[in-house]
């Protein structure tokens, strides 16, 4: 333990910021398609408990990330159900997928209490990339999910960004009435785009079960889902600013762990009650956020035009 | 793809209803809950349990005896109240999804004066414990409500951040300065005077919040639908391009309406700890800002329907308890109720939509 | 030999409670221009959106190219060569030109090459003679601009049956000579082309055959050549029409509205205004001609307080008004009449009871102390309806369901009964029918008679020489000139509006 | 309503003879499914059914919270005819309190609270004696001197097995210090994970916990470093580094006390079950546990089961240096269960300004 202390912050801001990463670059997704959806907890639980479940029935744990990946997928299926294709209201419907991923996951699970994972997410070290210094060590020694979630970035990036499928998906997003009328097919582009956002969330869930603190247990997002969503905003629907934010956010809440723990050489900040010290995230969150607003504001970047607002092609 | 492909020729569309009768208004709801059992009991009858057993054992739990029903009453004050802080700012396209932190601010300072200032007149008390836990709610209203009226800062994350923030506060406070001394070190704070605690309606735990929740209500409404104000309310919520146009200011109107959202909140929290707990304690709330959210939506933001929904709500959380104490486990009860909710919401379509099969051979390709 | 290139048999399209289209026949030729002619909720949309799939028809048929056809949705009208601009533009407005041309097109590959979708509209502004800038954003773009790469859309995808729905709305004479010379050129390569319109003269100009609609039902189709606007209006309205005109009264002498050096900055941070002069006098028809984009819509929001001055003053009744809130203005007896109806003139979702007391709603006449009382309100409100004769199923529906011409009449309705001494309206008669532009007309004629000061902006230069005292014109915005309506002169204003500036001609006040 | 009906008719029956079988009933804080706290419970229950005859377990209602829900729901299971009610959290003290005041003929068991009445018993164990062992274990273990202890909430009875911990490690190592990190939270394995890394950093290489989630242990794991686990065995979620930890067993105290009430025996009382009872335990060993230090943690365990000697035997001082408890000494159970400071050697503070 003789890297700098910023450097094991950091690091483990890498860790403690994946699951919501993945989480919020779902909601990136299916919100740029015009989706609201507050469903993301309920649907990291039951990616948690599936991811879980295949890895202790096969003993691999990259059955345990389809099963995840599927699992999500289903509670995206819902989701896009009733809000696209009944037109329901999205608040009330992923508030109620949390109620129900909660339930189902617990359910699910119930088992399978207390057994620990065959076969957990270890960490790799990428040759190379490891040996820069301080960057190698933050970013370069996870496990394999952990990559899979800078991968995802690119990728989700890319996609939206620079390929004809993310033009047509934000062109849903933003006024589905002028896709409609371009041939994009505006329903197909939403359930897509939930489904592979819930995904997404599932295998949040499942970074947790099977790398972060590998094992099943009830209710283990512990509100994770909550925060993945308040980052999509944060992160102005893009997936550079979400990995930021994640890290952030996860990094703030491991400082304040780090803080407690050199007692003395905290220096001021050990008389600060921990109580405070665990408001920092969101505190530092709300500031953050007030600072970047009036900047994305000028570049007329920001919520999705028709997020939340279901689509109809007679409705005038 | 505005229709589901059924057989060769038909397709399932859903058909615009062109305005509705207030029948079909009342029908609607009806049907959705329908729906909702029948579709909470095939899950049941999937999962291995008797529907019907279970039925009858949440509705024997909170309509069934005069205790059940005086419980869901108590539950239904807070939804109530924060249903309709939530409901206020909704309307003015604020999502406030933060009455759960300003229900909290609102039980610290309504205990701040039980704990410092709680002797004396009940009458005098209690309406500084009112004031002062409506003080704070619309305070922790206001925070969010500044960088949204000056900046456009996005409240849905603000309000969302304070409730962790203000939860973590009141902990502060009970773990902490206002510890009871007398209680063991036990993070609670001391019980309150009687001159401090709402009075109930008979032996039940039915408490004078609820008719802090109906007055609320009944205010909103005039306030709404008969002031000035309220009706500015309603213009900038529908549309606030044409409220500018009218000359309304609508940075001041945010304040406002955050603060009386945030008002209505802190109440709900000086309502559960004058009533109910009677001390300052962690785990206050269970939820019930975050329900609300649910509360509101369902009862489309008016604070008549608010009441019934509110009331339903609470029944379906009581009766969630009764289910498990019959057998169902906890987590098939949060499965049922997030389908029943599913369904209510599935249900909904048919006020505004008719269900239509089409046959679409009329235009169909020649060859 | 003529092959037909779209031909509709007896559509029906129903909507709860209206049939909008009822046993439809409509055709059209290749290589022509053929416009299509109603009043307003004819059912002209309607019928052109069912035949880009965008409605499905609940009876009829359809043939392109012979064959008959199906079109469950905008794709398989696009993979039948058909495109639309319609009336509400479908545009992103956060996207640039090019992504806004390309969405949903599916000759780019995987990825994205911008550059090469530039370079391609950079040759059809060549070949058609349509100038877009590929890289702005569309929110940077005037409405003119906008409709120009409605039209680019089309052509890129290789269209060949091309609806353009009531495209002249929003443009000036000038942009409306050079789409329908654009379109000509189309035609004469073969394409079939629909015009949506209400404006009879030009149509009778420009299109070879006209097809005109009445209350959803088909009437009759004319040869451009042999017809003429009686036997038109009389097909669309089955009645004369006949405008008033800005005859009687001369303009009173005292400025009611004095804008002094005038600077204001537009959405963009451009100067919308550039230090400008104008006097507005009691009972005056002041016209503001120009083309639409030069600061009219900015003009319109600094006088009601909607926007604010960067330098400048503005004075009301020789009183100083400058940097006041709207409701000063509404106070000081500024109305507005809004581009934008419904949206800002009026709340769609509230009732004809609540927008008819939009501005009022502070008065001692609607509200005792902090309550308004719905009994007044419910008087004044049908009072307003009944007075200018607003057709609506009652007080109490939402007027989103109220048809174009009848919120235009609440609009004025409530504006004017708030008796204000300045009017401002802009394009008060916008994609309204011939009955309905008569009533706008005569509404505010009869206003000038009642000494109010009245500002129109318009695009149509006809109605601005028929009913305005003065004309300005306004370049960037800055007024090129100012004619008295005997100097008036169409040469003169197409100048100007061409960024001509006439020195002796601007606003004398100044030195008075 | 029906429910109504069988509590009287519950409160008439004194002698139970037809084969009306006494329904006990239990609500938790979580969901029995966190493997943690209420699942030890959830075993207590699963034991008591198993081996007391003529009783029905109510389903347990999880996840029950510690405010006005719980009062709703107590009161619900005694109009649903339970006769004996735990109730296995600190939290459900007032709730406890004022239905048992209504219902004095139902016999109420609040566990870790210390309101009691004719109908009320408390019932806790004294988990802070095998958390002293496994102190000495860790004590024994450690080579940098530095234990990290990721710790829930500042409440006493957490404090209280720091304490006894911090006493165990000193008793066999003077140098070593026992650092403390709050999560404030009872169950986030991700956040109590990373409370330990926070602790590994700062040198720590045994890792002990109040925290419901085997986390801690996992890191620790991660890290080769060990881990002094709590609530039952969790070796296999981290076989290498779970050196051993305090365990509950409620079983044998469920069945006992509902015995004792259906034979008419039982007494209210403030039960706090000495390690001798069975109720606390050490967790089995993990392999690197060397016989030396069984035998050092064996020897001791028998004096305190015998009970020649308890944990907090004097003399104690605060980490401030001051005499808490003089030499000799012993402090009261009040004192126990309201202790709010930390004894010399733990490097932490408890956040209560
Ligand atoms: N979205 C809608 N849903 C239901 N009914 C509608 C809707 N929109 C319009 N209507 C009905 O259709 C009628 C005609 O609407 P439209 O805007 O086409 O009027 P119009 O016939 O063009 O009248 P005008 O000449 O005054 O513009 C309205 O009076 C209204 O009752
Ligand atoms: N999506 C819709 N829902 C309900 N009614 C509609 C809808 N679209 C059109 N209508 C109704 O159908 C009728 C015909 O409308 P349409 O828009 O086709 O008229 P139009 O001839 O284009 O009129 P305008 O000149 O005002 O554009 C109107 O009464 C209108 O209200
Ligand atoms: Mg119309
Ligand atoms: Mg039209």
């Amino acid at each position: 333990m003789n890297d700098p202390l910023v450097v094991v912050i950091l690091s483990t801001a890498v860790i403690a910021g994946t699951p919501l990463l993945f989480a919020a670059l779902g909601e990136i997704l299916a919100e740029r398609s015009g989706v609201l959806n507050l469903g993301v907890e309920g649907m990291m639980l039951v990616g948690a408990v599936s991811g879980y479940i295949a890895t202790l029935l096969t003993g691999n744990h990259w059955a345990g990330v389809l099963a995840a990946l599927a699992a999500g997928g289903m509670m995206g299926m819902i989701h896009a159900f009733i809000s696209v294709s009944l037109r329901g209201n999205q608040v009330v419907s992923g508030l109620a997928l949390t109620i129900f991923g909660t339930g189902l996951s617990a359910f699910l699970g119930k088992s399978y209490i207390g057994q620990p994972v065959p076969d957990v997410f270890k960490p790799v070290t990428v040759p190379l990339f490891s040996q820069i210094p301080y960057l190698g060590k933050i970013f370069f020694e996870h496990d394999a999910l952990v990559y899979l979630s800078y991968i995802f970035v690119i990728v989700i990036w890319v996609l939206v960004f620079k390929t004809r499928w993310g033009l047509n998906l934000r062109a849903v997003g933003e006024n589905p009435a002028a896709a409609d009328s371009m041939g994009i097919p505006v329903y197909l582009t939403r359930y897509i785009s939930v489904v592979s956002g819930g995904m997404l969330a599932g295998l949040g869930g499942a970074y947790l079960s099977l790398a972060y603190a590998p094992t099943w247990l009830e209710n283990m997002t512990a509100g994770r889902g909550w925060i993945a969503v308040a980052l999509v905003i944060f992160a102005v629907w893009h997936p550079w600013k979400a990995l930021v934010g994640s890290y952030i956010f996860g990094g703030v809440d491991a400082l304040g762990f780090h803080i407690q723990a050199m007692g003395e050489k905290a220096l001021f900040l050990k008389d600060v009650s921990p109580f405070f010290l665990q408001m920092l995230p969101y505190i530092l969150t709300i500031i953050v956020l007030i600072l970047v607003t009036s900047e994305t504001k000028k570049r007329r970047v920001g919520t999705p035009a028709a997020l939340g607002l279901p689509y109809d092609r007679e409705e005038r | 793809m505005s229709g589901l492909p059924l057989g060769r020729n038909r397709v399932i569309t859903l058909e615009k209803r062109g305005g509705f009768s207030r029948g079909v208004a009342l029908l609607v709801p009806v049907f959705s809950i329908v729906c909702a059992v029948i579709g909470g009991g095939l899950f049941l009858l999937a999962a291995g349990y008797d529907p019907v057993e279970i039925y009858l054992t949440m509705l024997s739990g909170v309509f069934g005896s005069a205790y059940g029903l005086s419980e869901t009453v108590v539950k239904t004050i807070p939804l109530l109240l924060c249903g309709l802080a939530v409901s206020v700012a909704f309307r003015m396209q604020l999502w406030n999804i933060g009455a759960e932190g300003q229900l909290y601010m609102g039980a610290v300072a309504a205990s701040w004066v039980a704990l410092f200032h709680g002797e004396g007149s009940p009458v005098v008390v209690i309406a500084l414990m009112l004031l002062a836990g409506a003080a704070a709610g619309a305070l922790w209203g206001l925070i969010p409500a500044i960088p949204r009226a000056l900046f456009k800062v996005n409240e849905t994350i603000t309000t969302l951040m304070l409730n962790y923030v203000a939860i973590l506060f009141s902990d502060y406070l009970v773990y902490g300065p206002w510890k009871d001394p007398k209680g063991m070190n036990f993070p609670l704070s001391a019980v309150f005077p009687d001159s401090a605690i709402l009075p109930h309606f008979g032996d039940t735990r039915i408490h004078l919040g609820l008719v802090f929740g109906l007055i609320a209500a009944v205010l909103l409404y005039i306030v709404l639908w008969h002031t000035k104000w309220g009706y500015e309310v309603r213009v900038i919520g529908e549309s606030p391009v044409a409220a500018r146009y009218a000359g309304m200011n609508i940075a001041r109107n945010i304040l406002l309406v955050m603060a009386l959202s945030g008002g209505l909140a802190g109440i709900a929290g000086m309502a559960e700890v004058s009533g109910i707990t009677q001390r300052l304690q962690p785990n206050l709330s269970s939820g019930y800002g975050y329900t609300a959210i649910i509360v509101a939506w369902l009862g489309r933001l008016n604070p008549f329907a608010i009441i019934g929904v509110s009331f339903l709500m609470a029944g379906l959380l009581v009766g969630g308890y009764n289910m498990q104490m019959s057998g169902l486990p906890a987590a098939i009860v949060s499965i049922l109720q997030g389908a029943i909710l599913f369904f209510i919401l599935g249900g909904d379509i048919l006020t505004k939509y008719r269900i239509r099969i089409k046959n679409t051979r009329g235009i169909e390709v020649a060859e | 030999m003529t092959t037909t290139l779209v031909k509709m048999v007896s559509i029906t399209k129903r909507f709860p409670g209206v049939t909008a289209n009822s046993g439809i026949n409509f055709e059209l030729r290749p290589g022509e221009i053929h416009a299509l002619l109603g009043e307003n909720g004819a059912g002209k949309s309607t019928l052109m959106n069912i035949l880009t799939g965008l409605y499905m028809p609940d009876e009829g048929e359809i043939y392109i190219r012979g064959a008959r056809v199906k079109l469950t949705s905008p794709r398989d009208a696009i993979e039948a060569g058909i495109g639309m601009v319609h009336q509400h533009f479908r545009l992103v407005q956060t996207f640039s030109v090019a992504e806004n041309v390309i969405m949903g097109s599916g000759d780019q590959g995987f990825f994205l090459n911008m550059q090469e979708v530039e370079d391609k509209l950079a040759r059809f502004s060549g070949e058609y003679g349509i100038n877009v800038m590929p890289g702005s954003k569309i929110w940077q773009l005037s409405v003119g601009e906008q409709q120009r790469v409605e039209i680019v859309k089309m052509l890129y995808r290789g269209t060949d049956i091309m609806i353009l729905d009531e495209p002249t709305a929003v443009l000036t004479p000038q942009e409306s000579r050079e789409l329908f010379a654009t379109l000509r050129r189309m035609a004469d390569m073969g394409k079939g082309i629909i015009v949506i319109s209400h404006k009879i003269q030009e149509v009778l100009e420009n299109a070879d055959r006209i097809t005109v609609l009445r209350d959803g039902r088909y009437v009759d189709t004319f040869s451009g050549k042999d017809t003429d606007s009686r036997k038109l209006t009389m097909a669309m309205v089955d009645r004369d029409i006949s405008y008033g005109q800005n005859i009687s009264s001369k303009p009173k002498d005292d400025f009611i509205l004095c804008l002094k050096g005038l600077t204001v900055l537009g959405d963009r941070g451009q100067k919308a205004l550039k230090s400008l002069d104008l006097n507005l006098r009691k009972g005056e028809i002041l016209g503001i001609a120009g083309v639409a984009g030069n600061g009219q819509k900015e003009l319109a929001e600094v006088i009601a307080g909607l926007r604010e001055e960067a330098a400048g003053e503005i004075e009301v009744r020789g009183e100083r008004f400058t940097g006041r809130s709207a409701r000063r203005m509404i106070d000081a007896g500024i109305s507005l009449i809004p581009e934008d109806r419904l949206g800002t003139g009026l709340v769609g979702s509230l009732n004809i009871l609540e927008n008819s007391i939009l501005k009022k709603y502070r008065s001692g006449d609607i509200s005792t102390g902090w309550f308004i009382s719905w009994k007044r309100v419910r008087e004044y409100a049908h009072r307003l309806v009944e007075k200018f004769d607003v057709k609506t199923t009652g007080v109490e529906a939402p007027v989103r369901l109220l048809s174009g011409g009848n919120l235009q009449k609440l609009l004025l309705a409530r504006e004017i009964s708030n008796d204000p001494d300045v009017i401002v309206a802009v394009y008060p008669v916008r994609g309204l029918d011939v009955g309905a532009i008569e009533f706008v007309r005569n509404t505010l004629l009869r206003q000038r008679e009642n000494g109010k000061g009245i500002i129109l902006i318009s695009e149509e230069l006809e109605e601005l020489f028929m009913l305005s005292d003065r004309v300005a014109v306004m370049h960037e915005g800055e007024i090129m000139g100012i004619l008295d309506r005997e100097e008036i002169d169409l040469e003169r204003v197409g100048r100007m509006m061409a960024g001509e500036r006439e020195e002796g001609s601007h606003e004398r006040t100044a030195v008075r | 309503g029906g429910g109504e009906d069988k509590a009287a008719t519950g409160q008439q029956g004194e002698d139970k003879s037809q084969g009306e079988k006494t329904k006990v009933a239990f609500i938790y804080v979580g969901p029995a499914g966190d493997a943690g706290w209420s699942y030890a419970h959830d075993q207590g229950r699963k034991y008591l059914e198993e081996n007391v005859p003529g009783i029905e377990v109510t389903p347990p209602l999880e996840s029950v919270p510690e405010n006005a829900d719980a009062e709703q729901v107590l009161e619900n299971l005694v109009q649903n005819g339970n006769k004996i009610i735990f109730a296995t959290s600190y939290g459900y003290m007032d709730s406890v309190e004022k239905v048992a005041a209504k219902h004095p003929d139902v016999v109420f068991l609040h566990c870790s609270g210390y309101k009691v009445a004719e109908n009320v018993g408390t019932y806790f164990g004294r988990i802070y004696q095998p958390r002293y062992l496994s102190g000495i274990v860790a004590g024994k273990t450690t080579k940098s001197n530095i234990i990290g202890y990721v710790a829930a909430h500042p409440i006493p009875e957490v404090v209280r097995g720091i304490n006894a911990f911090t006493l165990g490690v000193r008793s066999v190592n003077p140098e070593a210090t026992v650092k403390v990190v709050w999560t404030k939270t009872w169950y986030d394995p991700a956040k109590e994970k990373d409370a330990a890394k926070s602790l590994l950093t700062q040198g720590a290489d045994v890792i002990a916990q109040h925290q419901d989630t085997p986390g801690p242990m996992q890191a620790a794991e991660e890290a080769g470093k060990f881990g002094i686990s709590y609530n039952s065995d969790m070796r296999e979620f981290a076989p290498n580094a779970v050196l051993t930890g305090p365990v509950w067993n409620w079983g044998p105290y469920y069945a006992k006390t509902v015995q004792a009430v259906l034979d008419g025996t039982w007494k209210s009382e403030q039960y706090w079950g000495p390690m001798g009872d069975g109720i606390v335990d050490l967790a089995p060993y993990g392999d690197m546990v060397s016989d030396e230090i069984k035998a050092l943690v064996d020897a001791k365990k028998q004096e305190i089961v015998n009970g020649t000697w308890d944990v907090f035997t004097g003399p104690i001082k605060d980490n401030t240096g001051q005499e808490r408890v003089a030499a000799g000494e012993k402090p009261t159970d009040k004192e126990l269960l309201e202790m709010l400071w930390f004894v010399e050697g733990v490097d932490g503070t408890i956040p209560q300004e």
